[in-house]
């Protein structure tokens, strides 16, 4: 059983992705019992799960490849992590894709390529060794290129090649760091982090810039972000599991992975790479933030907002303490919810109301209010407001930020606080104080976009407000930090 | 004695056949100068088989089969070009100096 | 999992009550006499302050450790916001239009009065921020609720400053909790002066409670924001909203730092000065908005001081000056000439109190606030009873002249009877309640305000500044926009709101390396057709045969 | 036993037979040889897998005197390998090459061409001796240059005629070699060279036999003749002649650098080889991005997947072969081999199935067949993933290995070649992927069967689990791998 599991979980979205493609273009009714089936039997092994790992339990499953190629599946607190907020926003996700496609084109290729993708992230999540994370991470932008390019049109073509042409030479750089760290160390499993004295300082940290250079194109590091606002060409369902869970998480988490299993955090330390990091993750979260308040279109906004609000994990790996560590971690969580939520509402606006411009917004509260409240929740929590997810994670990081004897992130939040502040209360200012245009339509009668929304949403109020509650985010990376990687 | 012949005339045939290829362009030429080449490969295999008194029988059964594969090859290619003569009306590459 | 709360209550139902009747708008048939719920809002607050504000709720779970505690003053504090709460919402109640606006304005006010409150209860600095937060960007939304352009702008300048304040609190909590490493405000407080960024901790905290409290020169809002709010929203704006910068400043500064001076030389700064700019504005709103900023400056002064007497003198100055908006607002519902002349004889009677006339509540408060004060302070509290009596009278002229507002509805007498009940109530708290309160507040002996060097001390500015009021009366000062420093920030407008860059940078870019890269590969194939040619080719296989057997040969 | 001997006979045997029989019965009979065939390989990689090595010593007479034949794990995998494309590509062929498409001249020449082929590749994988290696690739070059003749266009000839001219200027060099040898040691068998007494010629011999190879090979500066040839031909032709022919010479410089000389090779030759194949991967791969025709596209980045073989010289050849990460290099190239063979066969039978869909390769017109096509599409996918060598392909197996063993090996070089390499088939495989996925369907394709779509998509997902299974072919490979590699010299 202890074996199986991982795979299974995997399999929920694999056989779906696998079947889908086959599928009729018509037999809706088929591939969304599919797709939602595989999504709810993963949440339940997923809540079954966390449980057990919460005492203390792990799960192993071993593929050997090739000598030195191990794919090894393990379900540690971390992978449930990343797992549980992927499947519960693939569960969201699936919903309001099926009622935002309705009877499009193509979409058995969609969903086939959207579960792969779930897949690709979740075999992320599990990946016990560092081949099988970097296989999972090429799956994942493989199967990502498609979403990217469905339309099929100029603009989206070419997105999805900007998408290759940066994610390509990043997993190039990947390879070269695992082959050339692990020429030396042999195979690098998580649970037992190499002994790097094989490797002297400039090489370590040659490597150490690799593997960043690597995840930081899916992690949208500056310099290395310019795909993901070029991506937004995207439909809004897959812009949704781009920004909030699949791509851009993948490569937060892999920051993660990589500090803390691979070279372990007193190494990162030593070596002096963690301050570099974290300030290539502060100029990103201002950058991106600078960059957003310049567009005017809703999703590109909320793109750039991306590339600044995941930093913010980034910046708590770097930093290496505890609780910024923690901050880091449940910022993955709470920076999943609230942008989700965003493009969701991003999505109605522009499928209900036509609405694609910053413009457009005014007086849209009137009109598509539960959006629209959804909306400027998720935007609240972006700027950091209590009780909101946003502010704990920021408070954490503050304080990890103090802890790690680098007080210079406090302007760095506050910063970008302010600067979220500027480029998100205009668009709750349009959304519910300015009249709407007198040409104005839009409506939400469809319960199927509108209540995924609506979850998330309150998701982001409610992690937030019982923060302290054990079963909170919060409460699991508290556990994941003082268990796996407490001093 | 007679040996060193057989190789000299043998090495001289490869020298001519080299020269031959890389000088001239119409493709029959070539051919033949492949020929020449292969004939004195085998004089020379020959040559080299035959040492001593005993005559070794190895080489001649390959010089056989070597013969018998260069004529093959001889008569694939010479129907190429001449396929290739009907359809462009030169028997030569086409990115190379035309030949009569 | 710990049990899910401990303590009484109490606390968490004074927060929780005003929430769930701000949900009553969402409600569609409510929604119409949605209003109506306003002044049964705070009334959990009254009676939890009645009953002395004792007792304590925990949550571990909510947050990051909800604690909930009434704070020093808290009792007093807590009672005055309530009852200004309550009188400004009866005014709402009756004077504001329903609809969906005001269904809006209803979640927006219960959610203000709930930061508000909470601020007065917040055991943690988490709470505390979410308190402030609540209280000072949900009040955006009293501000704009009329929608017009000068409430829009109002409001912009409102939330900018807001947030600028929120950046700067979360900082100064930020590195108060590290030191600490708890999240009690009591820790907090004792651990900041010693922490290795205490200072910058404490000047973070400063600006962030300053911009609330209307600490010069941070009170540009108040001025701006006063006048553009509904009648209702500016009371509870200027009587309720603005102690929750003090309150801060109280709880987190540490005694005898060097902060308190510089608090104390901010405090009279405003104290005077503002009070003289606001005889330069015309609005009714404007003037009492400056003479909050004079006020607020005052009790700076006194909590930078130390002085134990803030709370007590709070309350008198949030309930007056509550009053004193709501007067204009009955000024605008009044009719008939009576009315006008009796909304005239409250608000001056509350003005007096403010300035300090002698017995009234005003008097009382400066006393209590005088107790332990160093002499030269003392004295300066009492000289600032000549520009308020300065002030408040050119208050009086202007709201004399002051017209029926667009906003308000038809005036009717009905109306008018209800809002001004309301103000003369407020106004007959602000000039009793102190005496109540006296033994209890302060702890001097009850004849103490009739002494006669008190009763002189707070008789003659008030007279000094009736003759002033004279003099401007006569020759008044040349009108100036509200927000005096603001024309500085006008400039800056165009550099605050970024210009979109030249997107298109990097393709133009890639677009100049593509071509030298196209030709590399045209060449790159014209190679390959001159490699293709036979006779190079076979020399090359001559050549290459030869290099490796010569390599093959050096090596054996 | 029995297998090798079917898989060496049986498709020369029904070559003879095609010959004869009638139209109709042509390709029946042809399917089941092939399929027996197949059968057959199945059973020898299984016989190796067991029981070690094969060995026949031809009419009982062993070496000199007598031929032996001999199958060890990387031979058994090359012939199963060439068995699935060979199978896969007569599958295609019969829907592709019927008379009434492409003529009777094609509709017939090609299946005794392909079989004769097969054949002339089972005899390369097997054999041990020089000169029966040299018929080997002599015959297989000739079927192969015929096959490039088949469709009798201008250019097809062109093309066939320079291919012939580089392989038989390539056998003769090779000949030549092989004469040297002989006179020098009396004997050809490689078993009994690797013990031989060293004689001066050596360098020589083995210098004109690389030469030669590397000619028919078709690496880099010799790649010349094998775009237009391989763009030439016929699409289940290229597929033989892209994924199989250069694997049987590549072969037989392992056999000669690895098991009859390796006492030769200098630092110096190994480096020059590999230098050539780094080259080979860059310049295969910048061409490639330049062409308009998908075959071209195709043939270019054979000629860039050739050049990592050559990767294993240096690293796991002279002294290197004594080293730990010998084993590594050695399997990660023929790991290459194999995963290439299935990649590249599957490659160019989608771009038959497009050929036959729309009559043109042209990346213009092949816009939109995606949605057409989409199993072609897919499969063609699937194939450039093992050629970009991103996992969890057999690709990337390859490559995994081959990186690997040169940053152990300390030539980080290669690793950098590797890496580039792989950014580089992506960049110019993209371009036909993009077209395949645009938007509207240029022109309106014919009907293909789903029979004929399915063989490609077939082999390229084989492709892939070669690297996802790669355990299993990794243990075959290193049955019977030559005993210097283990021992060191």
């Amino acid at each position: 059983m202890t074996a199986a599991l991982p795979v299974l979980i995997l399999l929920t979205s694999l056989i779906p992705a696998g079947v889908t493609f086959f599928l009729a273009q018509d037999s809706h009714g088929l591939r969304n019992s599919l797709n939602l089936g595989g999504a709810v039997l993963k949440l339940g092994l997923i809540v079954w799960m966390l449980f057990a790992v919460a005492g203390g339990a792990t799960y192993e499953a071993t593929l050997p490849l090739a000598p030195g190629l191990v794919m090894l599946l393990r379900v540690d607190a971390l992978a449930l992590l990343f797992i549980s907020l992927s499947a519960t926003l693939w569960f969201l996700t699936t919903i309001y894709a099926i009622a935002y496609f309705g009877a499009k084109p193509e979409l058995s290729r969609f969903f086939g390529f959207f579960s792969l993708c779930v897949a690709a992230t979740t075999g992320l999540a599990l990946s016990g060794s560092l081949i099988s994370f970097f296989i999972f991470f090429e799956l994942l932008t493989l199967s990502t290129w498609p979403l990217v390019a469905h339309k099929q049109d100029k603009p989206s073509l070419s997105a999805a090649r900007v998408y290759l042409a940066y994610a390509l030479p990043g997993s190039a750089a990947l390879l070269w760091a695992i082959i050339w760290l692990e020429s030396a160390t042999g195979p690098v499993l998580f649970t037992d982090p190499p002994d790097l004295s094989a490797l002297d300082p400039y090489a370590l940290r040659a490597i150490f810039a690799l593997f960043i250079i690597g995840v930081g194109v899916k992690a949208a590091l500056v310099p290395l972000h310019g795909w993901l606002p070029a991506a937004m060409a995207a439909p809004a369902p897959v812009s949704a599991l781009l920004h909030a869970v699949a791509v851009v998480k993948a490569g937060a988490f892999g920051v993660v992975r990589i500090i803390y299993d691979v070279f372990g955090a007193a190494n990162v330390i030593a070596l002096g790479v963690g301050v570099p990091l974290a300030a290539l993750a502060s100029v990103t979260i201002i950058w991106g933030s600078l960059r957003a308040l310049q567009q005017d279109e809703i999703k590109k906004r909320l793109a750039y907002s991306t590339v600044s609000q995941v930093s913010y994990i980034v910046l708590g790996a770097a930093l290496a303490s505890p609780l910024a560590m923690i901050g880091g971690l449940v910022h993955l969580i709470h920076q999943g919810l609230m942008k989700i939520t965003l493009f969701f509402c991003a999505g109605i606006y522009d499928e209900r109301a036509g609405v694609k411009k910053i413009t457009g917004l005014n007086g849209m509260g009137q009109r598509l209010p539960w959006t629209s409240v959804c909306f400027s929740l998720g935007a609240m929590g972006m700027i950091g407001l209590p009780p909101l997810a946003g502010f704990v994670s920021k408070f954490y990081l503050g304080l990890g930020g103090l802890e790690a004897g680098a007080p210079w992130v406090l302007g760095v939040l506050a910063a970008s606080t302010l600067l979220n502040a500027t480029y998100f209360l205009p668009l709750l200012y349009r959304l519910w104080f300015l009249p709407a245009a007198p040409d104005a339509t839009g409506n939400e009668r469809a319960p199927a976009l509108v209540i995924p929304a609506v979850v998330t949403a309150a998701a982001a109020v409610g992690v937030g407000l019982l923060a302290a509650s054990p079963i909170s985010p919060l409460g699991w990376a508290t556990l994941i930090v003082t268990r796996e990687y407490g001093p | 004695m007679s040996l060193t012949v057989f190789a000299l005339t043998g090495a001289a045939l490869v020298g001519l056949g080299v020269y031959g290829l890389l000088a001239l362009p119409h493709l029959l030429r070539r051919i033949m100068c492949f020929n020449l080449i292969g004939s004195g490969l085998f004089l020379f295999f020959g040559a080299a088989g035959a040492r001593g008194a005993a005559v070794d029988a190895i080489p001649q059964a390959l010089i056989i089969t070597g013969i018998v594969v260069a004529l093959s090859a001889s008569a694939l290619a010479v129907g190429l070009v001449v396929a290739l003569a009907r359809r462009t009306g030169h028997a030569a590459l086409p990115d190379e100096d035309r030949a009569p | 999992m710990t049990a899910l709360y401990s303590g009484s209550l109490m606390p968490l139902a004074v927060l929780v009550w005003p929430l769930l009747l701000g949900l009553v708008p969402l409600v569609p048939r409510w929604r119409e006499g949605a209003l109506r719920v306003l002044p049964l809002a705070p009334l959990p607050a009254l009676a939890f302050a009645a009953a002395g504000a004792s007792g304590t709720t925990v949550l571990p779970d909510l947050l990051l450790g909800v604690h909930l505690a009434a704070v020093p003053g808290g009792a007093l504090l807590l009672g005055m916001t309530a009852l200004v709460w309550t009188v400004a919402g009866v005014h709402a109640a009756l004077a504001l239009k329903s609809g969906v606006q005001a269904g809006n304005f209803v979640g927006f006010w219960c959610l203000t009065l709930a930061g508000n409150l909470g601020v007065f209860l917040a055991g943690d600095v988490v709470t505390f921020y979410l308190a402030f937060a609540a209280v000072s960007l949900a009040a955006w939304f009293l501000v704009v609720h009329e929608r017009t352009q000068k409430a829009l702008a109002a409001g912009k300048l409102y939330i900018t400053l807001a947030v600028l304040g929120e950046a700067a609190l979360l900082i100064g909590l930020m590195i108060g909790a590290a030191a600490a490493e708890d999240l009690q405000i009591t820790s907090v407080r004792a651990a900041l002066p010693d922490a290795p960024l205490g200072q910058v901790g404490l000047a973070a905290l400063i600006v962030g409670f300053g911009i609330k409290a209307g600490m010069v020169p941070l009170h540009l809002w108040l001025p701006v924001a006063h006048p553009a709010a509904p009648v209702p929203g500016s009371a509870v704006l200027s009587g309720a909203i603005v102690k929750a910068g003090l309150i801060g400043m109280v709880l987190f500064l540490p005694d005898g730092s060097g902060w308190g001076t510089m608090l104390i030389v901010a405090g009279l700064t405003g104290g005077f000065w503002a009070a003289l700019w606001g005889v330069t504005q015309r609005n009714p709103k404007a003037v009492l908005a400056y003479s909050t900023v004079s006020q607020m400056g005052l009790m700076l002064m006194l909590a930078g001081a130390g002085s134990g007497g803030v709370a007590y003198y709070a309350l008198h100055h949030g309930l007056a000056k509550a009053a004193l908006f709501l007067c204009v607002g009955v000024m605008a519902a009044a009719a008939t000439p009576r009315q006008r002349s009796a909304t005239l004889v409250v608000a001056a009677a509350v003005a007096l109190s403010v300035a300090g006339l002698p017995l009234t509540g005003g008097a009382l408060a400066k006393l209590g606030g005088k107790d332990g004060l160093p002499a030269a302070l003392a004295l300066a509290l009492t000289l600032s009873g000549v520009t308020t009596t300065l002030v408040l009278g050119w208050f009086l002229m202007r709201l004399d002249q002051h017209a029926a507002k667009p906003a308000a509805k038809p005036a009717g007498p009905h109306l008018w009877r209800g809002v001004f009940s309301g103000a003369a109530l407020l106004a007959g708290l602000a000039l009793a309640l102190p005496w109540v309160l006296w033994a209890g507040a302060t702890g001097l002996p009850a004849g103490y305000p009739v002494r006669g060097a008190n009763v002189f001390a707070g008789l003659w500015p008030v007279l000094a500044g009736l003759c002033a009021v004279a003099v401007i009366k006569r020759w008044a000062l040349p009108a100036q926009p509200p927000g005096d420093v603001l024309a500085l920030f006008q400039g800056l407008r165009g550099w605050a709101a970024f210009p979109a860059w030249p997107g298109g940078q990097r393709l133009r870019h890639a677009r100049s390396i593509r071509r030298p890269a196209l030709r590399a590969l045209l060449h790159a194939k014209a190679a390959e057709d001159h490699m293709r040619r036979w006779p190079r080719a076979g020399v090359m296989l001559i050549v290459a045969a030869l290099v490796l057997a010569g390599l093959l040969g050096v090596a054996n | 036993m029995s297998a090798l001997v079917v898989v060496l006979t049986l498709p020369l045997v029904t070559a003879l037979t095609v010959l004869l029989l009638p139209a109709r019965a042509r390709v029946p009979v042809v399917l089941a040889s092939s399929a027996l065939i197949v059968l057959a390989a199945g059973a020898l990689a299984l016989a190796v897998w067991h029981g070690g090595p094969v060995t026949l010593a031809v009419g009982g007479w062993a070496p000199p005197l007598g031929i032996a034949l001999r199958a060890d794990g990387l031979a058994a995998a090359l012939i199963m390998m060439s068995a699935l494309v060979m199978g896969a590509v007569a599958l295609a062929a019969q829907f592709e090459l019927t008379p009434d498409r492409v003529g009777a001249r094609m509709g017939f020449g090609f299946w005794p061409l392909m079989l004769l082929l097969w054949a002339a590749l089972n005899a390369v994988y097997l054999s041990r001796d020089l000169f029966n290696l040299y018929v080997g690739v002599e015959l297989l070059s000739l079927a192969a240059v015929a096959l490039v003749a088949l469709s009798g266009s201008a250019q097809a000839l062109a093309a066939a005629l320079r291919y012939m001219i580089f392989a038989l200027a390539g056998s003769l060099l090779y000949l030549a070699g092989v004469v040297l040898a002989y006179g020098a040691h009396g004997t050809l068998d490689i078993g009994l060279l690797a013990v031989r007494v060293p004689a001066h010629t050596d360098a020589l011999a083995l210098g004109l036999m690389t030469a030669g190879l590397l000619a028919k090979t078709a690496l880099f500066p010799f790649h010349v003749w094998l775009p237009p040839a391989h763009a030439g031909a016929p699409a289940p032709a290229s597929a033989l002649l892209s994924a199989l022919v250069p694997k049987a010479s590549f072969l037989i410089l392992i056999r000669l650098w690895f098991e009859a000389m390796p006492d030769l090779a200098s630092g110096a030759a190994l480096l020059v080889l590999a230098a050539l194949g780094a080259i080979a991967v860059i310049w295969g791969g910048v061409l490639a991005l330049v062409q308009k025709r998908l075959k071209l596209i195709v043939a270019y980045s054979t000629v860039a997947q050739l050049g990592y073989l050559f990767f294993i010289f240096p690293l796991a050849g002279g002294d290197g072969s004594a080293q730990p990460w010998a084993a590594g290099a050695w399997t990660g190239a023929m790991f290459q081999a194999l995963s290439h063979g299935l990649a590249k066969a599957a490659m160019f039978l989608t771009a038959g199935i497009y050929i036959a869909a729309i009559g043109s390769d042209r990346l213009g017109d092949l816009r939109g067949l995606a949605r057409t096509l989409p199993m072609t599409g897919f499969a063609f996918a699937l194939a450039a993933i093992t050629l970009m060598g991103l996992p969890p392909s057999g690709g990337f197996t390859a490559k995994y290995l081959l990186m690997t063993s040169a940053f152990a090996a300390g030539q980080w070089p290669w690793a950098l070649v590797l890496a580039g390499g792989g950014v580089l088939a992506a960049a110019y495989l993209y371009r036909p992927i993009a077209a395949l996925f645009a938007q509207r369907a240029q022109t309106a394709a014919r009907p293909i069967p789903r029979a004929w779509q399915a063989v490609p998509l077939v082999l390229a997902a084989l492709s892939i689990l070669l690297g996802l299974l790669s355990a299993i072919p990794f243990d075959l490979l290193q049955i019977g791998r030559p005993a210097p590699a283990q021992e060191g010299l």
